[in-house]
């Protein structure tokens, strides 16, 4: 019968459906972190009992309709009651109803006990990391205890693997949500709210995350990477970035940084050593070690950087970035500054 | 006959309310070397150098009024005029033009800059975000009509927003600095 | 059911009484006798044009959305259009068809006629609500058409969509859209209300009343106690935006989570108010189709309103993401649950009905069987975004999409195709083509999961919602490209169902009285119905009326036929109780609703408004109440004081 | 509904009232409608000031106390109009045009004091309601609660103009009857009003 192979195709691709989307960047059933793992184990718990109930119902209903189906039209058959078939049905409604109680006990214990084990992981001196959101890129800063120490950089978040790190959120805008599905769930930065998310990176990788609350034009180019790497390899990222780039040495290097300090760059960006501070727009002190521009939307190459510069509108239409048209030896000369600030 | 105009009238309304929504966000730059020379005289070599529009296109766009606004603060104007009240810096919310209102004048300020400490922003600032600053700054007096100024905005509550501050009327002083008005 | 007294026999109503009957109840046509209607199903019939309407301009929207989403880094729609789009989207959906057709249409035409009586209560007040609703769509598109469409999603989470984020007036025009919509619906909620406890046909007790009926008197108690608080939050951003007060604004004691509590304290019911009608509909389709009465009336009855009840306590399920403190959300978390008891009640009960009558395969039964298969799966994915680490995965992400699309396309757009099918004879007169029926369905059903079933894996995958573009890298472009395919037949299936209407109006079958053979009062008069609904007021002898009516069934008699004199009847067992006398047609209420609409939309662009327009609104209402001398002495010497 | 040449037997439904009170009428029945509608904004705006009020240390913030002057003779006032209140209801479900047209009177006097108070009330509150929340969410509320006031008022004269000067018949006795059931829910919204905003601040 038609519904019957309707029905069997969807349970297939269903099937189908959960191992394509299994692996991949960015998934959320490709768990890398101790929470995103808690999370797909409770996940797949509950999406067998629901596939478990939707087929049951289904095949009531399958074997309702097909059993009392007739080709009479409407009018010809009189309106008929059965009371005796009532009262037996009663009793199977009463034991779906009951059951369906049970099941849903089963999920919300379930879903209670994982909420609290992904919720209290902590430890001493965690690494800490203030996340903040502005319109369409996230501003990452690491906190020490003398203020020189601190780290600020943008859409590019190393963390020690194996170890918990926490992740203070807030806005200086609009709602953004930080949400790094191979790592943990989402969590919203809101204004006026300081949220904290407590992760931990089990394997090392590079993992991407994306804002997943809409807010404003470029909400679909607000990406950012957790960088999962060992202990060692994190302290030795964490010191190349509180260091000052050496001011450049080349002849080209020294005319890119002029044109950085006499151009528009000055007004927004900040590169610590040549006494620029602008605060509008990202740290620009280690573009160069960063994996990605213009928040996870361009690979970091030359090519991407100098379109990037002259013209931000075409790629991330909106964005606060405004055209910068540069003559071209003095674009020449940014970009190779820019590649010295490692 | 009145039926046309009040299609006529309509018709305006809805245009008035396109240009207030307009979000521009690619300005094709007119020129490489962003800002002209000061204009010292109608005189010049050659033909007559066209000067600039009077009319600042952003004028009408809420939009464009709104980053000018971001950008008056993120650029430190706030620094020396505050927002608008002043301090090192000239008011800009009174009737007091030293160099003039018309957004050419204003333009010119911020291109050139002037003495006791307004520096010369030009070439810092592209061509796109000064008119933006200039239609703002013109909002802090009330100059432009009242669905296009911003709106209270998410911070510490300064002054009334430039939606609630009534009109300026600056005198017409197109005159040169130092010479007096007639 | 105890009459006054069964006195004369019923002689044949005669030719005249019935001309008489039609004077007096018969509004005026012509172009502006239009704006005079006070019938209800005029008025009936305009709500539902006008949500359909609405929602075909709401699917060339979401047909848009799927263009643009159909490839990588398209550039079909920029960023600015394409979020004016997507809010326009969700806003048409939400608040222009699915809340206006599903209870305001649906009950507006049918619960006068389901309950026995000749027009709905406050009939200038159901005309005034129609059109405000109007104005309010008006509203929000002629926004869309000159750019100023709003851009912050159709919740419009504040700050974005506050005064600092969302210059001009976009936001402003979705706010006072919503207080028209809400007006009206509210407007409608008390009619429904007291037309279902009070308007009944003798005889036509609490438990009397068909499911339909009960459906959409619990929903309108809905509207009653959630719409004001998306009037309040609506209200709160329009003064945030236009008269500097600070509720929103966090540097000055404001809060922006308050905003999603406001909005989702009535968003969630919102959503229950577009589901239950669904359940009413096919509670009524399966009982005429499986040619039983529905099995489990109570258990289906105490489910809606125990669904009413719940859904009032989770709206806090929106915002598992916003760091609410762990032990609030398991709160939430268990009362998310509790609501699928209820649903899983009716689902089964429903079963029963099928299993043990004698289904017949007509094309509104098709689109109620639809509901098992869409809406259950909706409902189940509903349970997993209902524990709290499963939402912060996939919460705003694709996976959202596809499940508030399952649940609602589920169980409202199906239920109310089907319900179309099913009551268009009685509108119209004539029976809607099967065949063209049956294309429509599979047509529709396999667009349909074409289109959102992928989403879910899209969600899986990361993709999260209200992205304008994805990069290539991402691979999410084939599922994407499937979706927008599956919106094809979707279309097409929308297309077949509006030349079935066309068609069918001149070649349909004619219907006759009850072509369905269905149990409920409105089949007992002809179809479509006479200016004054029933020749004789009907009364009712079970909760079947027209399965259980005796051979003899007692009509009611001795109600003035010189005005619009109606019978109103007591709340428990329908007892006649006193005579009241509905208004005559009038154009005040759509001067009123002008005037309404010019103080709604003047406050937006300036609030010194306010005063002088809510003054012209109150002399409008004044004239709308002032007495007409003629009735009033007519009335007054024939009135009776209660003893 | 059984065949149409048999007769049927006839429910005579003549005789039964045209002119009924209390919650048998309808008009009873959409004004509480009505008063579920705006009780329910009431209750949700007053837990928007509560909820605002956990934002804060301090309330009111940076603002004094609103002072009790005002605000207690307006609660007062209104809480002893419910004495000629009853007396009206009760003479208009009794007919008595006389009695009624003076109740009347009285109620449309009282809402015109009681607004002309309101009047003073607004400067009273100390504070202004672009100041910041605590001042937006106090003007707001007093300022619905006045919308109502006024409204309430407006009915009470256009009924009084209605009784004296248009043809008199049970319908308008119906009218002042549900009318004056608004005006308890005035004052028992005006009950909450007062309490959250002249004591709220001093308890909190």
């Amino acid at each position: 019968m038609k519904r019957r192979s309707s029905f069997w195709l969807v349970v297939l691709c269903c099937g189908l459906a959960c191992l394509v989307s299994c692996h991949g960047n960015q998934s959320a059933l490709d768990s890398k972190g101790l929470q995103a793992a808690r999370i797909e184990r409770l996940w797949w718990l509950m999406f067998s009992i629901v596939v478990a109930v939707y087929l049951v119902v289904l095949g009531w209903f399958g074997t309702a309709v097909l059993r009392s189906r007739t080709r009479q039209s409407v009018q010809e058959i009189p309106p008929q009651v059965n009371v005796e078939a009532d009262r037996r049905m009663t009793v199977v409604v009463a034991w779906a109803i009951g059951l369906t109680v049970v099941l849903l006990f089963v999920m919300l214990t379930a879903s209670v006990r994982t909420g609290h084990a992904i919720a209290n992981l902590s430890s001493k001196n965690p690494v800490t990391i203030d996340v903040i959101g502005h319109q369409w890129w996230w501003e990452v800063r690491y906190e020490a205890t003398q203020a020189d120490q601190t780290v600020v950089t943008a859409n590019e978040i190393h963390v020690p693997v194996g170890q918990p790190v926490v992740i203070k959120t807030s806005s200086v805008d609009v709602i953004h949500s930080f949400w790094a599905p191979n790592l943990h769930g989402k969590r919203d930065l809101i204004p006026g709210y300081q949220n904290a998310v407590w992760l931990q990176a089990d394997q090392p990788g590079t993992y991407r995350g994306q804002c997943a609350e809409f807010c404003g034009h470029q909400h679909a180019h607000m990406a950012f990477f957790v960088v999962a790497e060992p202990l060692e390899k994190f302290n030795a990222w964490l010191a190349q970035q509180v260091s000052t780039p050496a001011p450049p040495s080349d002849q080209v290097s020294k005319q890119g940084e002029q044109v950085f300090l006499s151009h528009t760059c000055v007004m927004c960006h900040t590169v610590r050593g040549n006494g620029s501070g602008g605060k509008l727009g990202p740290d620009l002190t280690h573009i160069a070690s960063r994996m990605t521009i213009a928040a996870g939307t361009l690979p970091n190459n030359r090519g991407n950087l100098a379109g990037w510069i002259l013209d931000s509108q075409s790629i991330k239409p909106g964005n606060k970035m405004p055209p910068n048209p540069l003559k071209p030896d003095d674009l020449n000369a940014l970009l190779e500054y820019l590649e010295t600030l490692k | 006959m009145s039926k046309r105009r009040h299609i006529v009238v309509l018709a305006a309304l809805l245009l008035a309310g396109c240009a207030r929504e307009q979000r521009n966000f690619r300005e094709a730059t007119p020129s490489n070397e962003t800002g002209e020379g000061v204009q010292m005289s109608d005189i010049a070599p050659g033909h007559s150098a066209e000067r600039k529009p009077n009319a600042n296109p952003y004028e009408d766009s809420a939009y464009s009024v709104s980053q000018g606004k971001q950008l008056y603060e993120m650029y430190n104007c706030v620094g020396c005029h505050a927002h608008g009240g002043g301090g090192i810096g000239p008011p800009l919310l009174d009737a007091k033009w030293i160099y003039g209102s018309e957004p050419q004048n204003i333009y010119e300020t911020i291109v050139e800059g002037r003495p006791n400490g307004m520096p010369s922003f030009r070439g810092k600032i592209p061509e796109s975000q000064l008119w933006e600053i200039v239609a703002y700054v013109r909002a802090m007096s009330g100059q432009l009509p009242k669905d296009v100024s911003p709106g209270r905005e998410d911070h510490m509550y300064a002054k009334r927003p430039e939606a609630s501050t009534p009109k300026e009327h600056p005198p017409q002083t197109n005159v040169p600095p130092g010479q007096k008005e007639k | 059911m105890t009459p006054t007294e069964q006195s004369a026999v019923a002689s044949a109503p005669d030719i005249d009484r019935l001309a008489n009957l039609e004077r007096i109840w018969k509004d005026p046509s012509g172009f502006w006798g239009w704006f005079t209607h006070v019938n209800h199903r005029s008025i009936g019939k305009r709500y539902m044009v006008t949500a359909f309407a609405f929602f075909l301009a709401g699917g060339v929207l979401a047909a848009l959305m799927r263009i643009q989403l159909s490839r990588p880094e398209n550039h079909f729609l920029g960023p600015d259009l394409y979020n004016q789009i997507f809010t326009t989207h969700g806003s048409t959906m939400m608040f222009l068809f699915a809340v206006p057709m599903m209870f305001e249409a649906l009950s507006v035409y049918l619960v006068p006629l389901m309950v026995g009586n000749r027009n709905i209560c406050f009939p200038r007040l159901n005309a005034y609500s129609y059109y405000v609703y109007l104005a309010g769509g008006l509203l929000l598109y002629a926004g869309l058409f000159i750019n100023t469409g709003p851009d912050a999603g159709w919740f419009a989470y504040v700050p974005l969509s506050g005064p600092d984020f969302t210059p001009g007036k976009r936001s402003d025009i979705w706010a006072q859209m919503i207080t028209f919509t809400e007006l009206s619906a509210l407007a409608v909620a008390v009619e429904v209300i007291i037309t279902t406890f009070k308007l009944r046909a003798p005889g036509m007790s609490l438990n009397r009343i068909p499911l339909f009926v009960w459906a959409q008197a619990i929903v309108a108690f809905m509207v009653i106690f959630a719409m004001p608080a998306v009037m309040l939050s609506s209200t709160m951003l329009l003064m945030d935006r236009t008269v500097n007060t600070h509720f929103f604004n966090p540097a000055e004691g404001g809060d922006a989570i308050l905003y999603q509590h406001l909005f989702w304290f009535f968003g969630h019911p919102e959503v229950y108010i577009i589901f239950i009608p669904g359940t009413g509909i096919v509670s009524t389709i399966i009982s005429t189709f499986s040619r039983r009465r529905i099995f489990g009336y109570t258990a289906i009855l105490l489910s809606m309103v125990g669904t009413a009840f719940v859904g009032f306590g989770l709206w806090v399920h929106h915002m598992f993401a916003t760091g609410l403190p762990q032990m609030g959300e398991s709160f939430f978390t268990a009362a998310s649950l509790m609501v699928v008891i209820a649903s899983g009640t009716q689902v089964f009960c429903w079963l029963v009905t099928m299993w043990t009558g004698k289904v017949v395969l007509k094309t509104p039964m098709l689109f109620a069987l639809a509901f098992f298969f869409v809406f259950v799966m909706g409902g189940l994915t509903g349970v997993l975004m209902a524990s709290v680490p499963v939402d912060l995965q996939i919460h705003d992400t694709f996976f959202i999409v596809a499940h508030f699309h399952y649940v609602l396309i589920g169980g409202a757009v199906f239920p109310l195709f089907g319900a179309l099918y099913y009551w268009m004879p009685k509108i119209t007169g004539r029976m809607l083509s099967e065949t063209a029926g049956k294309w429509h369905f599979w047509l529709f059903f396999i667009g349909f999961n074409m289109t959102f079933f992928p989403m879910h894996i899209l969600g899986l995958r990361g993709m999260p919602r209200r992205v304008y573009t994805y990069s290539s890298s991402m691979h999410w472009a084939s599922l994407n490209m499937l979706a927008s395919a599956g919106a094809v037949f979707m279309t097409a299936a929308v297309l077949i169902f509006i030349a079935n209407f066309f068609w069918h109006q001149k070649k349909g079958e004619l219907a006759g009285n009850n072509p369905w053979g269905a149990a409920t009062l409105e089949w007992a008069t002809s179809s479509p119905p006479p200016v004054y609904n029933f020749a004789e007021l009907p009364t009712v002898n079970g909760r079947d009326a027209l399965w259980d009516a005796l051979p003899n069934q007692p009509i009611v008699e001795g109600l003035d036929e010189d005005c619009r004199q109606v019978l109103v009847t007591r709340v428990m067992d329908a007892d006649p109780d006193h005579r009241d006398e509905f208004p005559e047609a009038t154009p005040i209420p759509f001067i009123a609703a002008i005037a309404t609409s010019g103080f709604f939309i003047s406050t937006i662009f300036t609030a010194k408004a306010f005063f002088p327009t809510i003054i012209v609104v109150g002399i409008v209402l004044l004239i709308w109440y002032w007495p007409r001398r003629q009735p009033s002495l007519r009335r007054k010497e024939r009135e009776i004081w209660e003893h | 509904m059984g065949t149409l040449n048999q007769p049927r037997p006839l429910l005579d439904v003549s005789r039964t009232p045209t002119v009924v009170f209390g919650h048998r009428s309808i008009i009873w029945w959409g004004q509480s409608g009505l008063m579920a509608i705006e009780g329910t904004m009431f209750a949700i705006f007053i837990a928007t000031y509560f909820f605002l009020r956990t934002r804060e240390t301090d309330w009111p913030p940076g603002f004094d106390l609103p002072a009790l002057k005002w605000g207690s003779i307006n609660l007062a006032l209104l809480v002893l109009s419910a004495v000629p209140n009853q007396w009206l209801k009760k003479k208009s479900e009794q007919g008595e045009l006389g009695a009624v047209r003076i109740g009347l009177i009285a109620m449309s006097l009282i809402g015109i004091v009681n607004c002309a108070i309101r009047a003073f009330e607004f400067p009273s509150l100390n504070c202004v309601w672009d100041g910041n929340a605590y001042g937006s969410v106090t003007w707001t509320l007093l300022g619905f609660h006045t919308f109502h006031l006024v409204t309430d008022t407006c009915d009470t004269l256009v009924l009084t103009v209605i009784m004296f000067f248009t043809p008199i018949e049970g319908r308008r006795f119906e009218d002042v009857s549900v009318n004056a059931l608004y005006w308890y829910f005035i004052i028992i919204t005006f009950i909450a009003t007062y309490l959250v905003i002249y004591w709220a601040p001093r308890w909190l």
